[in-house]
């Protein structure tokens, strides 16, 4: 092995602060690329026969897409601090995807939400513990909806399944087999392709996201947090940003080491210096995501704890969240079928 | 070969066919026999059993998990707990086989009919870009190649590249901003008053294919008229000065004397466009939002790579490619242009 | 069957392109049904002056009547006349009959109607059953013949025509003379005809006009041309020339003495001339004769160079110093065969023409 | 007498009244045209001197100029424009030899596979763009070879030869052939003849090509983006940002990057025009 | 200064382009240092044979010998030929002393000698201030005298010419003839040129071959090809004829008797013709004379139909039923304006020719 590191991440992840700490903590260099999205980076990988990168940021909920083809090596548990991990997250991240047939594969690096942005303006009635999923299927809403196709069926199910319309144990039937997914999907889908002129826009990314309210005119939709944050932030603070009654989509991205790798000593090496207090706080105001290492908070400036206390005005908003299961094979492609469904009605 | 060999020599003659050898295995047809491979088999595994045996996984390494922080008291409990889930699993794990590949032509017949109604929209969506590009574009190189003096015609063709100076999804996306509902041209709109934003008044120019159209038809104009432009530069301007003489309008002329002399390049130019457009990814992903429907594209891009089913993507883009092979010989069949026009 | 032709009347036209005069200011009348003809070197304006009269071009000055009707304003389309273009411009993707029906097909004529009319103009110019072929597919005097036909067909009250025989080959060019001919003869229509080729406009015309740069210097039938040539240029233009310069020593009763390095030469003179003027001699090399002892009015010493056959004549090329003459013998067997070393040749004063020096037609 | 056939440059069409109803409706059409093509030139350039955080012109925040100071220390995107340049620079050498030898076989020698031939070869250009990618990416595997900028590089010039090889096509098909033979008949050898009278008739072609090749090589995502493993160029770097959002520094490059076209472009039309004059004056 | 010429030998050549046979088994020989044409109609087979000569093209049968060796497998650049082809094929983007420096460039010879040996040529064909233009800078004229230097370059032994001067207009083509024929006489490498042009391959030929379908119908000089051809073809290919069909009543002492619509008439005939043949008899309209009552061996009578000047003859066209009957008369001012209606015109016996009928040169 050598002295460098090659990072595969999200575009945003990895900026100069982090890297130019790292590099200086422990000599190692960081060669990094990108990529915009989970299927990008999954699919390179793969196109790869997972050789060429050191580390990779898969959300947890896409491991197994990896594990079927092998991509990723096993995480040795005692060449990294386990503990540097905020505790739930980690067992949480169990259930979700990070390990495959008993042996751990992601590690934790950070977590999110999708959840409600809308404009206070012209609602505002809507405001955290009363708003909900539903309030964006509302007949007012026409044309005023922006959403993404892949998670506004999930956040449906949800809503559908607290209202008690459509049964789904919390949407969990989606992943417990291929029947029951195409039961809950079936109707969730058609729900919404009967409620489809409310969608304005649908949005793959922060750029669509953002542009969804600022030039295609939707006032209420479910983006990421930090597009929410950001809306409000930098655009206009009549966007708010927070958790349904039925709770936020929780996602957490993690580390992995593919199974390819060929600087696996500096792959933990960069994995444990993720984990810091320091580099989480640096990672947190960069992206505004939220760390997944321990005391990383005590190191958020001030907008993004002002941020969070909007997203997350309380402990409930958290505990609640509905976190993304590990993707089956069928739950992929029976979304994308319904997506198109839904697209195309 | 002789006949090359006669005027370039063997050497020469040798490389350009190594080279074209090296280029059409290679590059082109191994690469795609591997994609074709992949579109004729399928991967069958029992998925309920595995699913299952990965549940069990989960609950052990919970247990485990857990089991650090317990008291010492629980611990053989869990322990005991454990061993019972790994002989539940051991004895599934023999049950389960390892997935199989099997040869079938599923992939292809396998199509549902959303895919193929999709798949139907874009042929005739990119035959209507088609038609629409070649409307927009024929005044245009015909302007270039026969009105303009040869320092007018430069500079039109030099405009006419400009736009390719900057990346696609650039060019896509400025027209998002555009058409957008609160885009550049409803904000002009309700400058003058025909729409009003405050009220949310405005024309949904993105709800209709029409926006994607006119993103495509922006994004490959030059591909229709360069080829026109090919062609009706070496129409003889006495032709057209002949028809007028014989007494014709303008319209006339274009229809008996300068389309007919044009279409080769308009068939070329047809078929690049069709192509580009049947194939393309982005403008569609960009400019619609999704919210006008999908291209067939799309949905390769989702077999790929969000169903994960490469197996299915390949056949789709197989099917694609077949279908655009039918239609180039189709164009080349009804504008009666041999293969080799198509170079001109 | 076809229309009469319309005379066409140049009223002080001039064209000038920027800053390019291409036609001098012209008038020029022509008469209806004549066959005129516009015979000048490449880039004199002939073409320019063509397509004034067919409505391509607006003149800058004058005006253009074609039978007494004044033209501006009027477009190629609307004129009474039709153009036969220097390469044809035939429709390469049309038949030949939809090629001579498609004037007919611009004024709104039903398909069958307007196929009979081209059936007999394909009668006309000899094509019957050619009529489905791609004019790709002809010959060069047949593609030829479909121009003629097309452009007839609209019935034109002139027919303008720009070089249309320079593509084709020497046999087939002297064939369609003759053939022009007698269609322009059988329709009447007016023909403004346009070469550079002399031979072709002595040939076919009733009159010629001799355009050099952009303006015309003379205009006469084809005998009065060929021997009295108005101007140096004209004189060596049409036909072959012996020259000979020198200054005028005498000038008596419609002749001239012209006294030169080839001793003293007289011919015919018209006014303009007097004593000590540089002035040029002219004779045709087939008015020229070989002596043999005896005398003409002008003898001129000179070896034979060479003997060329061009069939129906021989050509004897001599040289004096730099000067060459070339004399013309009909071919009766072994003519000038036996012609060698230095030789007398002579020729009658009435068969020269003296003129004031000027430019010669360069070849 | 021939001289001025030669330099006499095909008269405009002066038109007559008829004509200028057409001419007018042509004019205003073009320029109708060109704010089409324009109009998002404009839109993109003016975003890139908006002080609002995307790029946008509807949300305005006034000019700034400083997404042109972020450019210049955005390091990955200027990374990312010099990998885009070599790969570019690499597309080039690799498809024109290959769009050159493709044509000369495709011209010169008659078969009945001609048109196999053809459809094989131009087939990459109707191949969707992902496809070329992947399966470049796993055919090099069998190699060992990482992607990266090679296999990028390779993946496009799979396409952009096909381009460059329908421009030679189109070139050699107008070639007089009589003109390699009279240099053969001098007694030339086989590659003299090229050197000297082939690669000069098709000089403004390559010219061409390889511009058009650069700019399709610049411009491409779909190919590069699979092929080029870890590294990354302009575009796949616009394309990750997609993402989080762009920011105008995108909208930059693209002024920039027209700005150059057009500079370059117009000293070529400025140079050719010269060139010809010089030759009209002699 | 240039290596002399060689003599070319066909011997049993023939050329089969899959079932088409382009060229016929042909003997042939060309003299070294001769000037000799191949005349025919165009598709005729011409430039097939000359490919033949110059190595584009491997015989199907038989052997090409070039000053005594046979050229079998040796290719065009290996041959002591050089090819000027009939669109020239200068190379466009090479100057002009390129050009003709170009096959010095191909032996190897260095910059600075090869650009003084093209000097040397380009003051042969008087190109001399020339040398550094394009050949598209050039005139006509121009671009085929530097076809011709580069040509020479190579100093090849015989020069094969493929209608070099049919892309020049007439009166240029007549001044290039007179050159090519001075520049061949210059250096004395053998000339083979080959036109369809006959006027073109009498003025300059030493020998000339007529070719029709493939096949050689005649090798003969300039004068015997023009008064005595061996075939129709050749007769009416090569100058203009009269034709007059019949029947021979007589044949005696090398003359006969020929009985048709248009009387009795006398001409030479040589061998092979018998009474009761089918026969043609060819007569050139410079030979025949208008008669003013006297006599003459033959006399026809037909109607004045035109009268077209051609500069120095005049051609008078009459018609006898189908048959037309073409006269020349030298132009002596006012020559023939005066015939008119029904005349006599007669020919002499000796200038008549009696052939067996065969096929005619199209027109
Ligand atoms: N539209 C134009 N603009 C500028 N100059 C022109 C134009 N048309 C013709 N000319 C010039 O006017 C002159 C006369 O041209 P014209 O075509 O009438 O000559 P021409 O006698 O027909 O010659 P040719 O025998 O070569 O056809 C030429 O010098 C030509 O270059
Ligand atoms: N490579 C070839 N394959 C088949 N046929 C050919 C080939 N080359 C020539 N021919 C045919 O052979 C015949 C003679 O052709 P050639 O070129 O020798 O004629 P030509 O006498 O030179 O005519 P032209 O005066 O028109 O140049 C023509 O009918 C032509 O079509
Ligand atoms: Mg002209
Ligand atoms: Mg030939």
């Amino acid at each position: 092995s050598s002295g460098t590191v090659n990072v595969f991440a999200w575009g945003d992840y990895v900026q100069d602060n982090i890297k130019d700490a790292f590099e200086k903590a422990t000599g190692i260099k960081v060669n990094l690329s990108t990529y915009g999205s989970n299927d990008e980076a999954e699919n390179k990988l793969r196109a790869a026969g997972g050789k060429g990168f050191d580390v990779i940021f898969p959300s947890v909920d896409t491991g197994p897409n990896y594990y079927k083809d092998d991509l990723l090596g096993a995480i040795d548990e005692s060449k990294f601090n386990v503990d540097k991990v905020i505790p739930s997250i980690y067992r949480a991240s169990i259930n979700l995807g990070a390990t495959n047939r008993g042996k751990r594969y992601l590690i934790p690096c950070d977590w999110g939400t999708e959840a409600m942005t809308w404009d206070s303006e012209t609602s505002p009635d809507l405001k955290y513990g009363t708003i909900s999923y539903g309030d964006m299927w509302k007949s007012d809403m026409a044309g005023k909806v922006a959403v993404r196709q892949k998670s506004v069926l999930v956040s449906l199910a949800i809503y559908l399944d607290d209202i008690g319309e459509v049964k789904s144990d919390r949407a969990m039937d989606l992943y417990k087999s291929e029947d029951d997914c195409r039961r809950v999907f079936e109707a969730v889908t058609n729900y919404a392709i009967e409620r489809r002129g409310n969608i304005g826009a649908f949005w793959n990314n922060a750029t669509e996201a953002t542009a969804a309210f600022t030039d295609a005119g939707c006032s209420i939709g479910q983006t990421w947090d930090t597009t929410g944050i950001l809306l409000n932030r930098e655009t206009n603070p009549k966007w708010r940003y927070t958790m349904p009654k039925e709770g936020g989509l929780g996602w957490i991205d993690t580390m992995a080491i593919p199974s390819g790798s060929e600087n696996v000593d500096q792959a933990y090496a960069f994995v444990n210096f993720m984990l810091t207090p320091e580099a989480g706080g640096m990672f947190a105001n960069n992206t505004g995501y939220n760390s997944a290492a321990v005391d990383a908070d005590q190191h958020l400036n001030d907008a993004q704890k002002a941020a969070f206390s909007m997203a997350y005005p309380d402990a409930a908003a958290i505990d609640n969240l509905w976190w993304w299961p590990a993707q089956t094979d069928f739950f992929g492609a029976l979304r994308t079928e319904y997506v198109e469904k839904f697209t195309n009605a | 070969m002789k006949a090359l060999a006669r005027t370039y020599g063997r050497t020469l003659s040798g490389t350009f066919v190594f080279l074209t050898a090296a280029w059409l295995l290679g590059m082109i047809v191994i690469p795609q026999l591997f994609m074709i491979e992949r579109s004729l088999w399928v991967r069958q595994e029992s998925t309920q059993l595995s699913l299952e045996i990965d549940r069990l996984y989960n609950e052990v390494s919970l247990l485990r998990f857990d089991a650090q922080g317990a008291a010492d008291a629980d611990k053989p409990a869990i322990e005991d707990k454990i061993s019972g889930i790994e002989e539940r699993i051991a004895e599934l794990e023999a049950q389960e086989k390892a997935p199989q590949k099997v040869y079938t032509l599923s992939n292809y017949t396998r199509m549902s009919g959303l895919h193929f109604r999709i798949f139907v929209r874009t042929i005739v969506y990119a035959a209507m870009v088609t038609v629409l590009a070649l409307v927009v574009c024929y005044p245009i190189a015909f302007a270039v190649a026969q009105v303009a003096t040869p320092q007018a015609a430069a500079f039109l063709m030099l405009g006419l590249i400009i736009p390719y100076a900057i990346n696609e999804l650039l060019r896509v996306y400025a027209w998002l901003m555009i058409l957008d509902y609160q885009g550049v041209l409803n904000t002009f709109l309700d400058w003058i008053g025909v729409t009003n934003l405050a009220a949310k008044q405005w024309i949904p120019f993105l709800e209709s294919p029409a926006a994607v159209f006119v993103a495509m038809v922006y994004t490959y104009i030059l591909f229709m008229v360069f080829p026109i432009y090919n062609t009706l530069e070496t129409l003889d301007r006495n032709q057209l000065e002949a028809a007028r003489d014989l007494g014709a309008p303008s319209w006339r002329i274009h229809w008996r004397v300068a389309i007919p002399h044009a279409k080769p390049g308009i068939a070329v130019g047809c078929i690049m466009t069709f192509m580009l457009s049947a194939g393309s990814y982005s403008v569609p992903q960009i400019m619609t939002r999704g919210t006008s429907g999908d291209w067939f594209s799309q949905t390769i891009y989702r077999q790929f790579f969000e169903s994960n089913n490469w197996n299915a993507g390949a056949a789709y883009a197989f099917t694609l490619l077949v279908v655009c092979i039918v239609f180039i010989f189709l164009m080349m069949l009804v504008f009666r242009v041999g293969v080799r026009d198509i170079a001109r | 069957m076809l229309g009469k032709g319309k005379n066409v009347v140049l009223d002080g036209v001039s064209m000038v392109f920027g800053t390019f005069t291409a036609v001098r200011k012209t008038d020029l009348e022509i008469g209806a049904g004549e066959f005129f003809s516009i015979l000048g070197p490449s880039g004199c304006g002939k073409t320019t002056l063509l397509r004034m009269i067919s409505g391509f071009l607006e003149p800058t000055t004058g005006r253009v009547l074609i039978g007494g009707d004044d033209m501006a304003g009027i477009g190629p389309n609307r004129r009474p006349t039709a153009l036969i273009f220097q390469n044809l411009a035939l429709f390469p993707l049309m038949p030949v009959w939809e090629n001579v029906a498609f004037g007919l097909e611009a004024r709104g004529m039903p398909k069958r109607k307007r196929r009979e009319r081209a059936m007999e103009l394909i009668d006309l110019v000899a094509l019957r059953g050619q009529e489905d072929k791609l004019p790709g597919d002809l010959s060069g005097g047949q593609r030829q013949r479909v121009a003629i036909a097309r452009a007839l067909a609209v019935e034109p009250a002139v027919l303008l025509l720009d070089e249309p025989l320079s593509a084709l080959d020497l046999k087939l060019r002297q064939h369609m003379r003759a053939e022009l001919k007698s269609i322009q003869r059988k329709t009447g229509v007016t023909f403004v005809y346009i070469t550079h080729d002399q031979g072709e406009a002595l040939t076919m015309s009733d009159r010629i006009a001799v355009m050099n740069h952009g303006s015309v210097e003379q205009v006469d039938t084809t005998d009065v041309l060929y021997d009295n040539p108005a101007t140096p240029f004209v004189a060596t233009f049409v036909g072959e020339q012996n020259v000979f310069r020198g200054k005028v020593a005498e000038v008596a009763e419609g002749f001239a003495v012209v006294e030169g390095p080839d001793g003293r030469l007289r011919g015919r003179v018209r006014e303009g001339l007097s004593k000590g003027d540089a002035a040029m001699v002219f004779v045709r090399p087939e008015r020229m004769q070989f002596l043999n002892g005896a005398g003409l009015d002008n003898v001129v010493t000179a070896r034979v160079d060479r003997r060329d056959l061009e069939g129906p004549f021989v050509n004897l090329f001599l040289k004096r110093d730099a000067n060459e003459i070339m004399v013309h013998i009909v071919n009766s067997g072994a003519a000038g065969r036996d012609l060698d070393g230095e030789q007398r040749v002579g020729f009658a004063a009435a068969d020269a023409l003296v003129l004031p020096t000027g430019d010669l037609a360069r070849d | 007498m021939t001289t001025a056939t030669v330099a006499a440059a095909p008269a405009p069409i002066r038109r007559t009244r008829e004509g200028r109803w057409a001419s007018i409706v042509l004019t205003a059409y073009m320029v109708v045209f060109f704010i089409y093509l324009f109009a998002p030139l404009l839109v993109m350039t003016l975003a890139a001197f908006n002080a609002y955080d995307y790029p946008s012109v509807t949300q305005w925040r006034g000019w700034t100029l400083k997404w042109f100071d972020e450019l210049a220390g955005d390091e990955r995107i200027l990374q990312g424009l010099w990998n885009s340049i070599l790969v570019g620079i690499g597309v080039i050498a690799v498809s024109i030899p290959l769009g050159l030898s493709g044509a000369f076989i495709l011209t010169r020698l008659q078969s009945r596979w001609n048109g196999l031939l053809y459809g094989v070869l131009v087939s990459p250009i109707l191949t969707p763009g992902i496809i070329l990618g992947i399966s470049t990416l796993i055919f090099w595997r069998n190699f060992e070879v990482p992607g990266g900028l090679f296999l990028a590089m390779m993946a496009q010039a799979t396409f952009i030869a096909s381009y460059s090889m329908l421009m030679f096509m189109a070139r050699l098909q107008r070639q007089d052939r009589s003109l390699e033979e009279a240099a053969l008949d001098l007694g030339a050898s086989s590659f003299l003849v090229f050197r000297r009278v082939t690669i000069p008739f098709l000089a403004p072609t390559i010219f061409t090509a390889a511009v058009i090749a650069f700019l399709q090589s610049i411009e491409n995502y779909n190919t590069t983006v699979f092929a080029i493993g870890g590294n990354w160029t302009l575009v796949t770097e616009i394309g990750s940002r997609f993402r989080f959002g762009l920011s105008p520094v995108i909208n930059v490059i693209g002024v920039i990057f027209v700005v150059l076209t057009v500079i370059a472009a117009t000293t070529y039309v400025m140079l050719k025009e010269r060139d010809r004059k010089a030759r009209m004056a002699r």
